[in-house]
């Protein structure tokens, strides 16, 4: 099924056009307070950063290791709402030019109404959500109102995904791939290696979109292995370890370390 | 992956995609077995010899005078090799795990019932196995830390979240993401992604099975009630699975009321008014959320019912009407369980007192014609911490502080 | 009252004069339900609707192959009611009561198993309870005192001679010989005076009539040897009852090693020769004691195999050879243990441990046509605190700490 | 089956010649030590007894209540041995001229050897022996040895026991019949009642030896209550208890309250 591309593909073409890997970047709004995700925000944007999931809080982040789920919960604790978030959105697409996802869980979407959901983001300039429990199976209201509003569903390859599933996927997805480097959850360890390459030759060969890997990058090395092979290297954990290191005044600098 | 796994609204498989290999694995290794009745026979066979199956019917003669009404019938799950149903649908999963030629099992549990369960079964199949228990449940329940630690199993405290089920649950996933190709995910109740639903509810339906029989050979008739506390929803599945078609027998489950209604004080999903349908944990149902779905905190006295979801079968069957909905609060609950030790020298866990509560408020207004079944789905004798903290022993207090205070001396000598 | 309940010279009925009625009342009661068929049926059904009787036999596969040599199985006692065999005797004797029309049963405990399961059976027949223990066994063993207080039963702590069973049983006769009239005097094991011994095997023997016919069925014949653990005798007695005929089983019985052979280390009364023939307690049998004839203090890490006597059939048995006598150290019992725990996922108490050890010691050495038999006569989860101290858990000791903490907190501040 | 009179038989006739009812008492050897149970005999003796029971310490004292059931135990733990009470027994029975039984329990015998005991028994110069827990049908070789020896196998009469046991108690018993007044074990309190003085009337119509009541006997009016009904009051606790509240010497003024 041909579609025609989204705003998000056709961000990423377009930056893609300038770079040979975009870098994509991951933080729970809210974590550890609003103004903070603002102010990491714009570090990132000024740092370099291509593209940004900004992640919802839910109070059980199923597939979020440690850093991640520890994020969700303090933003949770520190008052974090829904409405909140999408504010904060609204707030960032506006004052930032580069593509901004939402990365959540579905039940933020099913008890906000799937449709009110959708068209909140788009008022709120999202481009693009991933949804990691919420398989195409599951999701066909989603799947239609996101196609609707024009934002791309993206869903996740993995490496245990057969080639048939992964063109299932593709199908059912705009804007982009996102491919798991490996098994488990965010924030873990990744070894860069040949079954990796061979994964992302697969992957890469399964769809037209934009691939983005993600799950363990977090040093220009990573990022030099990706180039040539993907699109978009997707830095999650990582960043929010720099932030309760060393503060979020230190994000901007681990992040030029990154694109420099 | 196939769209099934819905009963009306309920169910489903909402589950991080590196899984949806696992679950099709799984799915068909279940579809596979429930077609082949050389497994059921096998399944049987171990129970039967293993644990002692057929569990037996006990009329509670005391209390059904006392009452005054129908006549009071206790299904025996307590027992069962190591103490609850929990036995049943780990030992049918064990078989499976073998089956699909996997060598390691982990499970989440609450109050340690479903863990022992798991980590016994695992000694006796040779797997190795994680068990994942929120630290809250850790500290609550070292009893059943300790046999798990004995049948060599690794219990791992989770610290996240709210430290009790729900968190562990989410741990055990995160386990599976990394080592499906290894690894079993035990789920201890009829909840989760499909097919765990419907596969826990299938091996717990043994107790159903055999109930309805027995009641036929014990009353010449079905009884006219029967009574499931409900949790996630196991044991009651596993009960009501017998009388499914039999339009004359009203089933009841009943939940935990805690101290009554009010978000945060009890776990009443379907009994109360709090829960709100949501998807959480792979599956959707009613669950004890907020507006905007984030899971709240819950209240019980008892260890093991205190989940914010219920299986979605039961969420199906309280819209349907099929299964009738109430709570009994933690005061009604420890009066029941003592009531029923004091009369009939029968220790129900906690969890199962629910059921009995329930039953004791209704049993009066029946006839004597009419009978009445409790599923007891464990025994206490394992919860005494919980037991004696409910019941307010101080002599047990005393005993605590006094063993202590030896362990402490006895640590400073060596 | 006649001269009889002799097994060669053990035996007998040494009772104060104020108690030949009363035991000639109980004799001739016993002698009445045995010829009874339809008293045994009654027994049957109680155990079978009440318990789990039958209890299953359960193949231990993976310590059969560990092992090398003889097939091992495992009569499942520990899945009774109450978690052992001693709920078969008191099942009994609390018909019997019932038939003598009395409204009061006693009991002694020195592990607190049978305590638990006299006061289960008061609390299901309906009869006032009383318990005696020694205080050191009060103290030692408080669950199980929690729960005979939570069916109702008064407990006494025993603060006369050593404080442990024996004196249990002295206080329970003081008590009998006071209140005869209306009540029953629940004896433990297969000792005491006439009818006891003959009685309490009799009802102990549905263990063995049962493991015949299962092994029959389960493996086309007899097992070469039965293996029981040994205090007064009545689960040995039960299970070899079984295969009292059968010239080709050995009948192992395994009594508490304790510390090793000498006076004060075991309670080892027919395997080692610290024990001469006395009478004490109301019959005539070994045990430990000096030349006067003063009991001695036994040594064993589990509380119910502690017990100067024995059943004096099994004095009887030991001399005709019918039964081999072994004895198992505390080290090897708490291994033996660990053991079955980790590979069978199966939790014998300390004292049905003693059974397992043997049997460990002796499989290897027999061949792989061979079969024997385990009597499982209890599980170990209610004695938690031993088990712990057995296996010297730290986590174990700084869960108590902490609780006690909780408790001390408590009481201050309300 | 007539029997001629033994020692003890005859030397009870002949005290109740003088006195309407004999005082027989209670002591456990050894307790608190050998040398004050001497002391008692002797405080006894000269204030008035007619009898004494020698109880040698057992380690189960199965019929006996709290008083004496201690009073056994402190003599074992203070060391009290069969062979040290048969050596008190022997000086007590050379310096004093009045009857002393044994009491004990058949261990002890039956460890020592039941005719080593007996005739034990006679070279101490003891003339009769109690041993609750031995029913004539146990004791065939002790009723033996007893009758060979002239020493008096003393049975028990109870409450509870019926007529035609009371005639065979009595045939395999010589010297005396120890009736207990009530049931349950020694040291506890017993009503002096019109369902006593039945139970009497049948232990006297049912034996022709002797009669001593024992078991909650512990005043002078007690004592007054049993006159003309039976031979024999024994009191047995109750000095104990008065040697442990006032001491040793406070054991002959308590007698003679008894006996004035
Ligand atoms: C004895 C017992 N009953 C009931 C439950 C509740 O679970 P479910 O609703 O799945 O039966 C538990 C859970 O731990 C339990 O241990
Ligand atoms: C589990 C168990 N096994 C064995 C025994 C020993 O008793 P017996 O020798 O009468 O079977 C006890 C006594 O408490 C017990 O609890």
């Amino acid at each position: 099924m041909a579609k025609s591309p989204t705003t998000l593909e056709l961000a990423i073409r377009k930056a893609r056009e300038k770079k040979d890997i975009l870098l994509m970047t991951h933080i729970v709004l809210g974590y550890p307070n609003f103004d903070d995700s603002l102010r990491v925000v714009e570090d990132m944007v000024k740092a370099g950063v291509d593209l940004m999931e900004l992640q919802i809080p839910f109070s059980e982040p199923m597939a979020d290791g440690p850093v991640i789920l520890k994020a969700n919960s303090e933003a949770l604790k520190a008052g974090a709402t829904v409405e909140k978030s999408f504010a904060a959105a609204e707030r960032i697409t506006r004052e930032f030019d580069i593509p901004f996802l939402f990365m959540t869980y579905y039940n933020i979407l099913f008890c906000y109404g799937v449709d009110e959901f959708v068209s909140r983001c788009k008022s709120a300039g999202i481009t693009g959500c991933i949804v990691p429990d919420l398989p195409p199976a599951e999701g066909q209201q989603y799947l239609d109102a996101m196609h609707a509003a024009g934002i791309s569903p993206v869903h996740i390859f993995t490496p245990k995904t057969p080639e048939t599933r992964m063109r299932h996927l593709s199908d059912n997805s705009s804007g982009m791939i996102y491919c798991v480097a490996r098994k488990g959850v965010t924030g873990k360890d990744t070894a860069f290696s040949d079954d990796l390459s061979e994964y992302l030759e697969l992957c890469r060969s399964s769809t037209d979109l934009p691939l983005g890997v993600g799950f363990g990058v977090k040093s220009r090395e990573d990022i030099d292995f990706l180039r040539g092979k993907v699109d978009i290297a997707v830095v999650g954990s990582e960043t929010i370890r720099v932030m309760e290191q060393d503060g979020v005044g230190a994000v901007k600098g681990f992040i030029e370390t990154l694109v420099a | 992956m196939k769209n099934s796994g819905y009963y009306s609204q309920f169910g489903g498989a909402y589950i991080p995609e590196i899984l949806v290999p696992t679950f099709d694995e799984l799915e068909s290794a279940y579809l596979v077995a429930r077609e082949d009745e050389s497994f059921w026979q096998e399944y049987i066979d171990l129970m039967s010899t293993y644990s002692c199956r057929a569990t037996p019917i006990t009329r509670l003669d005391n209390l059904t005078e006392q009452l005054g009404g129908a006549n009071v019938y206790v299904k025996r799950e307590d027992l069962n090799h190591t103490g609850a149903h929990k036995a049943n649908n780990v030992m049918g999963q064990g078989l499976l795990t073998r089956r699909m030629g996997k060598t390691r099992v982990i499970a989440e549990t609450g109050a340690g019932q479903h863990g022992v369960a798991t980590a016994t079964m695992a000694a006796k199949f040779g797997f190795d196995c994680t068990i994942y228990m929120g630290a809250h449940d850790v500290a609550r329940q070292r009893p059943n830390v300790f046999w798990m630690e004995q049948m060599g199993a690794t219990v791992v405290a989770v610290t996240e979240g709210s430290q009790t089920l729900k968190d562990a649950i989410n741990e055990a996933f995160r386990d599976w993401v990394s080592n499906m190709d290894d690894t079993h995910y035990v789920l201890g109740t009829a909840c989760g992604p499909h097919p765990f639903p419907e596969m826990v509810s299938w091996f717990q339906s043994i107790i159903g099975i055999e109930s309805r029989e027995q009641m036929l050979e014990r009353t010449g008739k079905l009884p006219e009630r029967v009574y499931a506390c409900v949790g996630g929803g196991s044991n009651a599945m596993g009960i009501f699975g017998g009388f499914l078609e039999d339009k004359g027998v009203e089933l009841v489950g009943v939940e935990a009321g805690g101290r009554g209604r009010g978000q945060g004080q009890h776990a009443a999903r379907l009994a109360y008014d709090d829960a709100t349908i949501g998807v959480a944990q792979g599956y959707k149902t009613y669950f004890l959320q907020d507006n905007d779905g984030q899971m709240q905190d819950t209240h019980s006295v008892s260890a093991g019912l205190d989940y914010v979801g219920v299986s979605p079968i039961l969420s199906h069957m309280h819209e349907t009407k099929e299964v009738r909905f109430e709570a009994a609060s933690d005061t009604e609950v420890v009066e029941a369980m003592q009531r029923t030790v004091r009369n009939e020298g029968l220790i129900p866990a906690l969890e199962s007192s629910h059921a009995f509560a329930q039953a004791y408020k209704e049993a009066p207004d029946m006839s004597s014609n009419e009978d009445i079944l409790i599923n007891m789905s464990g025994r206490a004798d394992k919860d005494i911490f919980t037991v004696a903290d409910a019941v307010h022993d101080p002599k047990w207090q005393q005993f605590i502080i006094d063993k202590a205070e030896a362990y402490r001396a006895e640590m400073q000598n060596g």
